[in-house]
């Protein structure tokens, strides 16, 4: 294990948090690592933060991503990685679209040209939209209470995407799924970054798998070329105990 | 070029490299991917009889030279693994349905369903957790083991292979108690621990694993050529192949075929045409002619 | 600068690095040089009773991330062994003295002679091959480990060290049987093999070996943590030390001191400092002031 | 173990070949190799020839060294090393003394401008004597069948030590130890490069001690200065089993 000292806690809303940590090494945005929690567990968390000092944004969930959330600046982190590949790079104005937690591992990306759907549950949640200046900031929320009502997509389709270059999404699968079919035959070029159960990160336990890919080693970055012909990408998944379920 | 073919327990190979229990072969898509990949076969994640979910996470440790983990034999139940055995088939090639339980009805019940899904062969997993005597595994109960490949000969007309522990005294009473079984396979992981000195506790959720990768490979090197010598039983050797020259010290030392698992982490999917190629090349300059003819040249 | 000192078993040590039996510790000038190089004790190499010349090299082995040796326990017998012990106690530090037999009264004339000779404590190696059941070492005898102990433990007023082998089925079985020894030892090399394929043999001309080093440290972490778990004794870890984390690694799972052994071969005799430095400045970094406040602390 | 195919067979007296094969790798004057004969054993053999080609000088003695001289060009040659260190290097002329298979060692030094005394027990045994020029060897044998009758030390004994600048010397220990005793009170500088047994090659086995040193890994070359006050170099050793024995 790799451990570090964190430096500084971000609150980015009432149940996300950054912690920031200097680590010596080169990462690229859409890694991630796998953060253990003594006592607690072991979760992936994409690198938020991929300069000299690194970071991470953890949503808060079960007992290990809580755990996280509570951690002091001064505290120890453990952590094991980088793993996984990055997006594709491109010229060009570029559309975030990101759902959830899904915007912690698209924040490296964001530059002054971004453009971003950012969507959450409700307004409070809206992670990192205060990174794009808000000409280029398309709000969704799912009760309606800051921008546009309903999941992300219904953010596209206020767009032009003819406008953009490339796309980059992360966000719960079934977002990336709507996503996926609403750009399906557009011409819009776009990069998936997929979460799916990781019990392992290097390749081992299948647990991540889709196609017969490991999310970890092999993703979680995707094209969309790669995802329109998937028969697992959005439909079904394996259970904690390997157990073939509907997405 | 050297020609790889050969069989094992009467199972077609066409090359002596297969895909370990437990790495990646959770999901049927996997399976096929690795067999597309180039592995001659692929060994299914131990399956038992009711759906386990396993340790919580961390489940591996990264340790110089191998890998520790407790991953808890997590499985979707065999009545729940059909799917998986019907994808992976897809690619044409064996699949070995990797087996586990705490009793003779169990394995029999596990093993007969293995076989209506299609499976080329059975290999029992004997390193489980035994419930009857605390503390041990069904592996180092000869009257056990011997109890449930009896049973399962009866009841299953496929193969069944023998993975047996290498955290035993004397494995030759096990291989004894085994042998009515077609195959043994050598080894399973050699039980370790690792602990983070920051954290002050072991990194495992579980505390104790199981070691693989390259510390392991001369402990299976070993248990290999002990068995072939002193069985004279089709065996197959697994533990720690990362090379060619790794898989062929295996065949040396008495293997008839190899499983790759540990290897597939350090190396990627590509080990398995890499090795092939190697092993091919190995053969040519040594002007050895086939598989069968290398198998136990080593053993004095 | 935090403090090394420790003791174990009543025996005061300046650091808890020792030299472990059978590296360097055949002639007494050399075992005199480690002690000056800053290992805080040595541990002898394996005597017994008559001369014994060992096997034919190749006795040591080279495998990737550790050694493989079968040197054949040779030596020149203890009564041949009183100069080689007095030159190693000119350096004024503990000598352990590691001592082997196949029966009791072998083990307790070795002994008593290792005490009149100087020798701080007895190793008993108890990884020797033992007559009476071919196959087996004296180790995995539970009955015989107990009468050697308690016959030992009557005539010598010395600590008496148990070293145990991780070759069993079950290590608690063998620590009851030895549960009158003043400290476990674990552990000792696991059986392993190599075989060279170019040559179509294996390499060590006893052709099976045991492994140490790297490799093993795992499973040395294991055996430390349990036996210090389930038994409460005073434990001694060995097995793949290399750098300093890994010596608190050991002392976390429960050692109050550890022995270096392969790792000699691998970072020089310069090891002893180089580790002493790294652990020291462990402790200053996270604010712990001595050895016995690391022992165990990882243990669940 | 390295294997490597054995290019050429020399025969250099009747009871020495020399081998030569391929092996591209560094190795240093001085430096030897554990050489195995699978079935026989496994003995350490100083490296003769040091450059491109690598060769190795042996004399039949046991069941080792005599398979090891019976094999052919073509044949496999298993070993490991290189193990050991090296000669001190000097300016000016040097004096290189060879007892036996002692010169095998010492067969990378000769420059044309070195000085050989050259000792065997007999004349047909007198190992690399032709590498100086006439004028400058001494020959030395046991029989006086050739040049000086006697012990190597004899040799010096004809010669002004004090026009080398350096000696270098390799044979039996009992040899060394008589050199050594001859020049302890003289100005010449040496280095002397050690045989003793030798099990591991790797500094593990103790077999090879002297003085708390292993020849195996701090030497086999000891310089003069670390040998005039040895409590063990020509007067003892340990025997197979460990048991301490005058030399
Ligand atoms: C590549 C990737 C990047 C991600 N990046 C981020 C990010 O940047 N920010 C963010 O907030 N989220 C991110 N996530 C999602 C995040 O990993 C999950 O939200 C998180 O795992 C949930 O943690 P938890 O507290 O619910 O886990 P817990 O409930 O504490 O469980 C911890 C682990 O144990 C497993 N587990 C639980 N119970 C059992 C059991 N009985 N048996 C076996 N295993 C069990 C869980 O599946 C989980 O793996 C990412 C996910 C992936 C795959
Ligand atoms: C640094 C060094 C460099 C050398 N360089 C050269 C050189 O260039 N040329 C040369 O000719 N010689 C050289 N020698 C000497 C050479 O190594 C010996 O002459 C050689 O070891 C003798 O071989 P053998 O055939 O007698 O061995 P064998 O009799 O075959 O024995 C092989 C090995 O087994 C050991 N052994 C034998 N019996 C037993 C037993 N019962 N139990 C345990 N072990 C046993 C022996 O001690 C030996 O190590 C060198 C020696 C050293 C130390
Ligand atoms: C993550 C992981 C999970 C494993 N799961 C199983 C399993 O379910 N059943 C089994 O028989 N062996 C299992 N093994 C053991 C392997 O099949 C193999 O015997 C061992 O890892 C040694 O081979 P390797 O060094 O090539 O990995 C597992 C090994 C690893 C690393
Ligand atoms: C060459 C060699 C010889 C050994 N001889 C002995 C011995 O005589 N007695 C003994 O108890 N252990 C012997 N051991 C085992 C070591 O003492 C130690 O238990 C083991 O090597 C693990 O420690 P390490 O990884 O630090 O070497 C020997 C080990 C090696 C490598
Ligand atoms: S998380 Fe284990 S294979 Fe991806
Ligand atoms: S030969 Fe073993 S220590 Fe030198």
């Amino acid at each position: 294990m790799i451990h570090s000292i964190i430096e500084r806690v971000d609150r980015e809303t009432p149940t996300t948090v950054s912690l920031l940590f200097p680590w010596d090494r080169d990462v690229l945005p859409g890694q991630f690592i796998m953060v253990w929690i003594p006592g607690f567990g072991e979760i992936p968390i994409s690198l938020s933060y991929t300069g000299k000092i690194k970071g991470i944004t953890v949503k808060r969930f079960g007992p290990t991503s809580t755990a996280l959330t509570e951690l002091k600046a001064g505290e120890k982190i453990f952590f094991r990685g980088p793993y996984g590949n990055t997006f594709r790079k491109t010229g060009g104005e570029t559309l975030i679209v990101g759902g959830g937690s899904g915007m912690a591992g698209l924040l490296p990306l964001i530059t002054s040209g971004s453009h971003g759907v950012v969507s959450a549950r409700t307004r409070t949640e809206l992670l990192f939209a205060d990174r794009f200046s808000p000409e280029r900031l398309t709000a969704v929320t799912d009760d309606g209470s800051e921008g546009i009502k309903g999941f992300a997509v219904e953010g596209l389709k206020h767009l032009d995407l003819d406008e953009f270059s490339m796309m980059y999404v992360c966000g719960p699968e079934l977002m990336l799924k709507s996503v996926l079919d609403y750009i399906s035959d557009k011409k819009i070029d776009a990069d998936f970054s997929l979460e799916r159960q990781m019990k392992c990160g290097i390749g081992v336990c299948d647990s991540c798998s889709m196609d017969g890919l490991q999310l970890c080693t092999q993703g979680p970055v995707f094209p969309k070329a790669r995802l329109l012909n998937s028969r697992e990408f959005g439909r079904e998944k394996l259970s904690l105990s390997g157990k073939r379920e509907k997405l | 070029m050297a020609n790889l073919k050969t069989t094992i327990t009467g199972i077609g190979l066409e090359n002596p490299l297969m895909l370990a229990s437990g790495i990646l072969d959770e999901n049927g898509y996997t399976m096929k991917n690795i067999l597309e990949s180039g592995a001659a076969a692929v060994v299914t994640k131990s399956i038992s009889r009711s759906e386990r979910t396993g340790y919580r996470p961390p489940i591996v440790a990264e340790v110089p030279h191998g890998l520790l983990n407790a991953v808890g034999l997590p499985n979707p139940g065999i009545d729940n693994f059909g799917n998986e055995m019907r994808i992976a088939r897809e690619a044409g090639k064996p699949v070995i349905g990797s087996i586990f339980g705490g009793t003779a009805e169990e394995f029999t019940y596990v093993g007969r369903k293995m076989e209506e899904y299609g499976a080329s062969a059975l290999e029992l997993n004997l390193s489980c957790p035994h419930v009857v005597g605390v503390g041990s595994e069904v592996g180092s109960d000869p009257e056990l083991v011997e109890e449930i490949i009896a049973e399962l000969k009866g009841k299953v007309r496929i193969p069944v292979w023998a993975k047996l522990s290498p955290n035993v005294t004397d494995i030759l009473e096990v291989a004894e108690a085994a042998g009515k079984a077609d195959a043994f396979v050598v080894i399973n992981t050699v039980r370790g621990m690792a602990i983070d000195i920051h954290a002050r506790r072991p990194v495992l959720s579980n505390s104790y694993g199981g070691l693989s990768g390259r510390a392991v490979k001369n402990v299976g090197i070993r248990y290999t050529y002990q068995l072939y010598k002193e069985t004279g039983k089709v065996i197959i050797g697994v533990g720690g192949i990362e090379t060619h020259e790794d898989a062929v010290e295996y065949i040396m030392a008495g293997a008839s075929a190899v499983e790759i698992g540990t290897g597939v982490y350090t190396r990627g999917k590509t080990i398995f045409p890499e090795i092939c190629r190697g092993i091919s090349s190995f053969m040519d300059s040594e002007e050895i002619s086939s598989i069968k003819d290398m198998v136990g040249v080593a053993v004095q």
